[in-house]
Formats: structure tokens, sequence, C-alpha cells
């Protein structure tokens, strides 16, 4: 996967633009820097328009007959629904404020990643077909002309955006690009060109409840394989429930976090934190996915995923939520879930039925983060922990994008880390809260076809890990977000090698004492608590 | 090329008014009608921008947060840059307008061996920025002078303090000199910095430069070439005062200025100078991180095609039931 | 969600502001400056000339001004040589007030019309009013 | 998509070279998998680790955990990527006919 990239010509970064100007510039596809198209039965199964077999090589990506109309149309359609698209189109004055903020820019110096480029991309088509100067000064003016090239550059460019919304922090009237990357893809939809490592996650999390597709029995087994680990561990035999109708809360959290290596990790935090507050809660295999790749294909489809969190709500009658460690699912329940599918009516304002919290900030949507609930935990003294037993691990922590710049998240995980272990560090300040860097594969970029861009788009994130690494010994690099725990495990393997990736519950279940564990040598991942002599790396 | 089309734009604004004035004696067209139709074009098309941006809904509450949510009471929230309600937002957009805020954060990134990269706060944008507009806010307010009989005792105020320095006769202002100095910083650094000149447009040049001749007309017209003030005055008078008339004598420097200005004012409402009034609009910054707390409403909002619970049992009811997972149809 | 009460608001501020002076001025008289001549000096010259031309008194008498302060003050020198020849005092009390004996109705008609506050009185006396009788 | 000759049968394989259709998947198809992945001759140690892949995507539709499977057949994760050079998600699923997972992974 990453064999083939070496790090000494990755680094050979040139930011200097080239002569030419950048309408006369093609796109050139080049393996490791896009994504592979999406299946036409993804596509089909989603309802989703002109599905076909294709490759962004070709010369000809079999567009419909009408393709301009749709485009046009589409733009136009978009524009009377969003004022934040059509102010963005508007106001920008290319100062250049936010160019060297996204990573993929500082990465990889392709002009057409400064945030602004990446919008002109669509704002000249906009000033060519919606505005009156536009359409007289052409060029001049920055507008350009609707061609299949164009197309072809949006595909190229709008993924190779994580829509992570740093730019947007420091943009004079909050432009973001991630609003104009979410318009330029729905744009893309219209027309068939979406990519299949956003779309089958989409199409698999409509038919099972989940991106990976894990079908209920599967997800069972999943789990006793996790809880096999925990008792391992432990020594505590936890029975978790699924579907139980009646439970107080719901828990939902993306499915990598029962599935893949690092975040079971994570999940087995939940179930033993769960387990020893004896709380009553239920999973749900129905609605068994945080995340939602429909933020990374269209409004329409986020508002049909996302759908099924009320909608199972509603079925177990339970009386709230919490959700899990993940970045966008989070920008979705925050910023999307109660406009979309709300009210939720039927719901209760969330109190924790251990401290008796009222969680004021979430008493409309009903959903509370995990961090906000342990953290909660923590404060009133409510759980036993043992911070010692992660003194082998010098920590540090990653802002993952989305909590960080659409809900503001930053001293709940912080709380918790600092009461489950004693060596943490942060990362250089230009580099986290909410000027955090993207792991370089979010928004449906975490796919291995896209290495290079991954680990270009990465390394100021990995940069800033090696330095708390090199300045404070750091080996764990901690996230709260599940394509983090699946993307910076590759940035890591490639930029700093003996940084490892964990969840902020990991690091829970390994400092929570439970009632009637065994003596623990062992971590949650099964190895030693303390390092044996000679092979410390700190 | 751009650079190069701008410049002569801006100067063939200039001709324009010198050239009809001189030899072809329009004073009334270059002093009252243009005037009258810029400040017509300008009001008018401001309000058909802002009126057409409103027209679009907010869908759905998408602000940057760029600090500590609100969440449990002894967390402690940043109000400002995460703001939950009213009064922060008007704090945040008050520190946005009047400070720009955002743009002080600017660092400028750079990649050394290593590799190593390292942020510096890079201020001098935003100290850029700061320095013109509220220069040109001061010297627009200081031109009430000519747009008031009696002139109000603030606007004395104001140009006692920008003039403090009482350099020279006319006393020189501050403000002029930090103009034309910030749209020179402006100007020379979309030609340095190689990105930025990549992505500027005509219509990023030509502003600057029309607004370096107005700033410079004025200038010149204040210390080195007298114009005749009083029957500037008059003009301004008669004018607001819906009583036009063109006072003799008042020199051809005055109404290449007079022609820039009501040049920027019509083209204003079609330029990205509007973000003086879309800045207000900006939905990543004009609304409150209250997401969960307050429904916030989509007026388009439809339904859509979901996959059921139903449909969800339907396919895989016999495998939920053989690892003892709860149905709703045996 | 429009906002439309709060952007409604928004633009009616915005263009009262924009169109403040035309309210300003309403119901206010819009008088020109007239600056006066009539002083006992001048009535009794033959040929009323200043010590320059008319249109460059009117330019540059600020500057004039100031160069005679500082030749007066810094360099000590008072006599001042115009262009057609002719010896002044270069005084403001004593030359240009000798003249100019009406401060109200000369100077400061157009000084209050544009606004300027000339600091001339920060050091000097304000001659007394004289004006001819029978204008 | 692409076709390619495998085991001597044009199958239809993605732009990776996992096939499309799980049930095309032979014996042969895994010996002609396997070698572009590195592994050259299919001892009897990959054919446990291929045979429980497809038992397991049989029963459940999707590849297992890593960790269950280095658990269910007793093969540790080190040894995994010995037999496996390409790891077990890439290398093992593919040869064992498995579509490659997607998602958060």
């Amino acid at each position: 996967m990453t064999d083939e990239l070496k790090q000494d010509d990755l680094v050979k970064i040139n930011y200097k633009p080239p002569k030419k100007d950048w309408m006369d510039t093609p796109v050139n596809f080049r393996h490791g820097t896009y994504i592979y198209p999406a299946r036409a039965k993804n596509l089909k199964y989603l309802d989703l328009p002109n599905p076909r077999e294709w490759s962004p090589t070709d010369e000809d990506w079999k567009l419909p007959e009408n393709w301009k109309d749709i485009i046009l149309n589409g733009m136009k359609e978009r524009l009377d629904k969003y004022r934040s698209f059509k102010v963005f189109m508007d106001i920008c004055v290319r100062c250049g404020a936010c160019a060297d903020k996204c990573h993929f820019f500082i990465g990889g110096g392709d002009p057409k990643n400064m945030p602004v480029l990446r919008a002109e991309l669509i704002r000249s088509i906009y000033k060519g077909n919606f505005t009156a100067a536009g359409k007289i000064l052409g060029r001049l003016n920055g507008a350009r002309g609707l061609t299949k090239d164009v197309i072809k550059e949006w595909f190229y460019y709008f993924y190779q955006c994580t829509e992570c919304r740093r730019c947007s922090v420091f943009c004079p009237y909050g432009i973001d690009t991630a609003e104009i990357t979410m318009m330029g893809r729905e744009l893309l939809t219209l027309l068939g060109c979406n990519v299949n490592w956003v779309l089958e996650p989409a199409a698999n999390c409509y038919r099972t409840g989940n991106h990976l597709g894990i079908q209920p029995h599967a997800l069972k087994d999943m789990f006793e394989m996790l809880l096999d680990d925990i008792e391992d561990r432990t020594g505590v035999k936890i029975e978790p429930t699924f579907n139980r109708k009646g439970a107080e809360i719901l828990f939902v959290t993306p499915s990598a976090d029962y599935f893949a290596d690092p975040g079971i990790y994570t999940c087995m935090g939940y179930l033993m934190l769960f387990h020893e507050l004896g709380l009553d809660y239920t999973w749900s295999t129905y609605a068994s996915e945080g995340g939602n790749f429909g933020l990374f294909t269209s409004h329409e489809m986020i508002k049909r995923l996302n759908a099924k969190i009320y909608a199972e709500a509603k079925r177990l009658g339970v009386k709230w939520i919490i959700g899990g460690e993940c970045g966008h699912m989070w920008r979705v329940i925050h910023q999307y879930m109660d406009t979309m599918n709300g009210p939720a009516d039927f719901l209760e304002a969330p109190v924790s039925p251990i401290t008796g919290t009222k969680f004021e900030n979430a008493k409309s949507t009903k959903m509370v983060h995990i961090t906000e609930f342990t953290a909660d935990l923590i404060k009133n003294n409510k759980l036993k922990l043992d911070p010692s037993r992660n003194d082998k691990l010098r920590i540090t922590f990653h802002d993952s994008c989305n909590p960080a710049r659409a809900m503001g998240i930053l001293e709940e995980p912080r709380y918790i880390i600092k009461n489950v272990c004693n060596n943490f560090f942060e990362m250089p300040e230009n580099t986290a809260r909410e000027q955090t860097f993207c792991c370089g594969g979010g928004a449906g970029l975490g796919t291995d076809e896209m290495m290079e861009i991954r680990m270009r788009g990465g390394m100021p994130r990995a940069n800033a890990v090696q330095y708390v690494h090199d300045k404070h010994g750091v080996n764990r690099l901690t996230c709260m977000c599940a394509i983090d725990r699946a993307t910076l495990t590759t940035l890591m393997e490639y930029w700093v090698p003996d940084v490892k990736v964990t969840g902020v519950h990991e690091l829970v279940a390994n400092a929570l004492v439970m009632k009637g564990e065994k003596e623990r040598i062992v971590d949650i991942r099964g190895e030693p608590l303390k390092e044996k002599k000679g092979e410390d790396d700190v | 090329m751009k650079l190069l089309l701008a410049f002569v734009i801006v100067l063939v604004l200039s001709a324009v008014p010198y050239i009809g004035i001189k030899y072809a004696g329009m004073s009334y067209e270059f002093g009252v009608i243009v005037p009258y139709a810029a400040v017509a074009v300008f009001i008018l098309g401001f309000v058909y921008r802002i009126v057409k941006w409103a027209k679009s809904p907010v869908p759905f509450r998408i602000p940057t947060t760029c600090g500590q949510e609100k969440s449990l009471p002894w967390i402690k929230q940043n109000k400002l840059d995460n703001p939950s309600g009213t009064s922060g937002v008007v704090g945040r957009m008050a520190l946005e307008v009047l400070f720009f805020r955002s743009l002080f954060r600017n660092t400028k990134t750079e990649l050394k061996d290593g590799p190593k990269l390292a942020y510096g706060s890079s201020g001098w944008l935003w100290l850029a920025a700061i320095a013109f507009h509220w220069s040109f806010l001061i010297i627009l307010i200081r031109h009430f002078r000519l747009f008031s009989q009696p002139v109000p005792y603030l606007i004395n105020l104001l140009e006692n303090v920008d003039g403090f320095l009482q350099i020279g006769i006319p006393t020189l202002y501050i403000t002029d000199i930090l103009l034309l100095a910030a749209v020179l910083y402006l100007f020379i650094r979309r030609i340095a910095i190689p990105q930025v000149r990549y992505i500027s447009l005509v219509s990023d040049y030509f502003p600057l430069l029309l607004i370096f001749g107005i700033g410079l007309t004025g200038v010149l017209m204040r210390y080195f070439y007298r114009v005749n003030v009083i029957g500037v005055k008059e003009l301004v008078m008669g004018l607001i005062a819906l009583k036009p008339a063109v006072p003799a004598d008042i020199g051809s420097l005055f109404f290449i200025h007079l022609f820039l200005i009501s040049t920027l004012f019509a083209y204003f409402p079609f330029s990205k100078l509007m973000h003086m009034g879309g800045v207000f609009l900006s939905p990543t910054r004009n609304l409150a991180n209250n997401n969960r707390m307050v429904r916030h409403i989509n007026p388009w909002n439809y339904p859509v095609h979901v996959h059921t619970y139903a449909e969800y049992e339907d396919e895989f009811r016999d495998k939920m039931k053989s690892v003892g997972l709860p149905v709703e149809k045996e | 969600m429009y906002n439309s009460g709060k952007i409604i608001t928004g633009l009616i501020i915005f263009v009262g502001l924009v169109t403040l002076p035309f309210w300003y001025s309403i119901g206010k008289a819009n008088i020109k400056p007239d600056p006066s001549l009539n002083t006992p000096v001048i009535n009794q010259m033959k040929v009323k000339h200043c010590i320059e031309s008319k249109q460059f008194m009117i330019d540059n008498h600020m500057e004039l001004l100031n160069e005679w302060r500082n030749a007066v003050v810094r360099d000590n020198k008072t006599i001042y040589v115009s262009t057609t020849g002719q010896y002044f005092t270069m005084s403001l009390e004593d030359t240009c007030f000798h003249c100019h004996s009406n401060e109200k109705q000369f100077c400061n008609q157009c000084h209050s019309y544009v606004n300027i506050q000339p600091y001339c009185w920060e050091c000097h006396v304000k001659p007394a009013e004289e004006i001819a009788n029978g204008h | 998509m692409a076709k390619v000759n495998l085991g001597g049968v044009e199958i239809e394989v993605d732009e990776d070279g996992f096939i499309v259709d799980p049930n095309v998947w032979n014996e042969k198809v895994a010996q002609a998998l396997a070698s572009t992945e590195d592994v050259p001759n299919m001892s009897e140690e990959h054919w446990k680790v291929v045979k429980y892949l497809r038992d397991y995507y049989q029963k459940y539709n999707i590849a297992p955990m890593i960790r269950k499977m280095c658990k269910d057949t007793q093969v540790d994760l080190k040894h995994m990527y010995e037999l496996f050079p390409t790891g077990p998600a890439k290398g093992a699923c593919k040869i064992a006919g498995l579509p490659k997972p997607t998602g958060c992974v």
C-alpha cells in the first residue's frame, strides 16, 4: 500500500504554482490520487442516477446526454436552497488566507488544493452561468464555460477535500470549503460520478444498517469475540443486549468500532464502562452505524441514512441516545439530525441515570456524546480509575475535525484522558483544537488507492505527532473518530512508526477498575501492562 | 496581463472625466448625472444583492466552532468563538466585522528540512486589512464635512484625532497615508506571493487600483494641486438638496476623483466588494452553536426514501432469529 | 430559516446610513459663503489688491501664513517680497488684519463652510471686528 | 471492469484485482490469485486460513475481524503476515475470493 511511496519524494514539495493559468491546466488522473468510481450495483441500490461501469482514466465518462442541463439545473436548485452556497459563491475576495491552511496543499503543493481555488472550480461555472458580470466579462471576471473537463476536475478535486473545515476557521468571511465540496459532490452525484469508497458504505448502511455490511447475525458473532476478549483480560463477563425494547438508552457507534483494529478496543471500553455502571441500554443491529457516508454524498443521502437512529429509538421506546466516538457522525448528529429527522419529541431530554446530570446542551436532539457522558461520570466520582495502568503509554490527543470545528467538543475528551492516564502531552497550538489537522483520509478518502494523497494530506498531522514524539516520547495517539482510528494508523505507520493509535475509551477500559475483576496483567489489547525492562521506548 | 488590464481600465476611467470636462464641457454630466446614477445603482444594487441572498434559506445550522462548546456546567465555554446564544453571536460577529477576528488567526506555514512544518503567526495581511478598512471608513466619515451644513461636532472631533500630528498645512491626515500604504501593500502582496498571484483575477486587481486612484486624487487635491473646495462643497450640497448645480472652476482633478468614486459605487454591488454585506450573512459565523439545544427548521425539508426496520427485518429475520435477536414478526 | 426580519432591519439601517447626508440636509438652508471685503481699510483702497493675486491667496493663504510663521519665529525674517516686488511685513495681525479686520465675515465664511479650523488663534489674538459702516 | 484469466477461466475483477463475484471462486482461482499476492505456493496453513475465510464469508457475508481470524485459525498476526505478505485483509481475503471491505477500516 505505502511501499511504493518514498518519503523523500513526498516531501519534495513545490509550492510555486505553474506559469500556466489554472483554467488551462487539465487534470491528470494518476494512481494514488483518485478513488475508484462507484459500482453500478451501489448506485442502483440507492436509486442514484446513471449507474454504469466507467473509470476516471477513460476519455469517455459515459455522462448522460443532457449532463450540462443536469448540472446547471442542479446548481440553480442548490443556490436557491442554500444561502451558504450562494453567499460563498459571491463574497470570496481571494485574499489567499486559506491557501496554506489546507493539509492537502501543505502536503502536496497542488495549487488547486488551495481552498480558494477549489471553490473557484465551481465558482467559475457559477459566474459564467448565473451572474451578469461573469456572462459579460467572462474570464476577466474568473468565469468559464461548463465542459466535460470541468466535471473531471470537480471529480478529482472534490474527492481531494476531506471537508475538514480548517480553512473556514481562517477565512475572514467564514467561507466553508466543506460546504462547497458537498455541493460539488451533490452535483457529481446527479451525473452518477461517485466514488465507491463512499457509495458502497452508503449502500451497505442503507441495507444492513452499517457501512461494513455487517448483517445482524454477524454483528452478534463479532460481539461474542469482543466479550470473550474482555473476559479473558479482566475476568468480567459482560452480556449486552441488542434490539431490546424498553431500554432506557440506545447506544450508537460507528461499525468500525466493533469490526476493525484498533476501534474494537474502544468498543470494549464502551462495553466495560456501561456494564460497570449497570446502564440500562441497548445496541441496535438496525441502527448499527453512527457514521454517515451520506455526508460525503448528498444532503438527501444524509437524511436517508440518518433516519434510522430516531426510527429505531422510537421503535425500541428508549428515552434518549448516547453516541460513540466518531467524527463526521457527530457533525451529522449535531448539525443535521434534528433538523432533518426531528423533532424527536418521543424521546426525553437526556439525564444521566448515574449522576442525575441533565444534559442541557442536548435537550432537543436528545443525543449525548459519550465523552460528555463519561466526563460527567468522572467529575462526579462515579468511576474507580487506576490511571497507572496506562503508564507505559505517553499520550497525545488528536482533535478530530468535525467534533472540533462543528461542535467544539475539546475539553471533554481531554478531561477524560487526564483522568485515566498520567502522561499526556498536547500537540503544538497551531495543530490542535479548532486548528487541528485532518488525518488526510476523512470524507470518504480513506481508501488504499488514494494512498499518495492520504500520506501527503496527513503529513501536517503526522508532523505534529512527530514533534511530540521527539520532544516527549509520545507513543500513543488518541482520537475520537473511527475514520481517524483507521487512517491515522496507516499514517503513523508511514510517518511516525513508533506511535500507535487509540480511542479515548480504550484508555478508559484500561484504567477502569471493575467490580469482580481479576488482577490486570495485560491491557485491553492483551499486551503486558508494564513494559519489560530494556524494551522501554520512552 | 490581468494586472496590466486592470491598470489600463483605471487609467481610462481617470481619463474619461478629464477629457469630458476639459474638452467637452460636460461638467453637469460628470458632476451631477454620474454621481446620482452611481449612488442609485449602489443602493439599489446592494439591496438587490442582499435580497437575492436572503431569498435562499439557511436550511441547516452550520457554524464553524472555534472553541469549546457549551456542554457540562463545569466546562468553560468559549462564548465568543463558539457562541450558544444571541449575545455570543453578536459578540462574535462584532469581532469579525470590526476587528477581522478570523483573519487575525492567520498563520504562515513553512516546510523545513526534516521534514518539519512550522506555523508562524502572520499578522501582516490582517494589519493591512484593518488599516485599509478602518482608514477607508474614517475618510468616508470625514467627507461628511462636505455633505453637511452645519458640520456636526463629531466630524470635527474625528478630523482632529485623525490629524493630531499637525504636520503640514493643511494638516496631514494619518488615514490618508494609511489607506494608500495599505492598498499598496495589499496590491504588492497580490503580485509578490506566487500563490496569491495565481488566484488573482482582473476583478481582484481592479478595485485595489481603483481605490488607490481615488485615494491618490484625493491626496493630490488636498495637499498638492488644490481644487476649489468651496465649489466642491457647493456642488455636493446642491446634490444632496436635490437642487444640483455645478459651480465653475472646480478643477478637473476633482472630477477624476468623483468619477472614480462613482465607478466604485456603481461597481460595488456586482463585485466581490459585496463581502461587506455578505459577511453578515455567512452561516458559519452568524449562527449560534446551540444545535442540540434548539431545533433548527429547514423550510424545504422533504420526505425521503428510507430503508425501514420492517424491510430490514424481512430481509434478515431468519438470521436474526438464529442468533436470538428479538424480532417483531415471527 | 430566512431571518428576513433581521435582514430587512439591517438593510434599512444600511440605506439610512448611506443616504444620511440627504436626510441631514432637509430643512437646512444651504447658505453659500460670501467673504466680505467690507472693512474701513479696504473700502479706502483705490485698487483693491491683496499682497498676491486673489486666486493665489485663495489657494495658498494657509501655506503662505505657515511660511511666514516659520520665517518670523524660526529665522527672524520679517520682510516678505511679493511676486510684484512689493515689500510686506510678515505679520498676521499687522499686515493681514490691517485690511481683513473682519474675521467673522471674511475668514470664517469659508472656513466654517468647509469645516476648517485653523489654529491661528491658539497664539494670535482675534482682531476686534471692524466693519465699515453703511454697507 | 476488467476481466483476467485466473486458473484458466476469464473472471471479472475490480481495480485491485479482487474478484467481483465470490461465487466463481474455486481452488484454482485461489492459486492464481495467490501468485498476485506474493504467495507463490499455497501451503496447508494457507489453505486453512483461506478455507476458514470462505466458510466465514458464506455464513456471514463478510470477512471476519482480523483478530477473530487469527484466533479461530490459531495463526498469530505476525505469522499471518508471513503467510500473506500483503496482509490478511488484502492478501488473504483476496485469495479467498472475498470482496474488499469498505468504510472506516
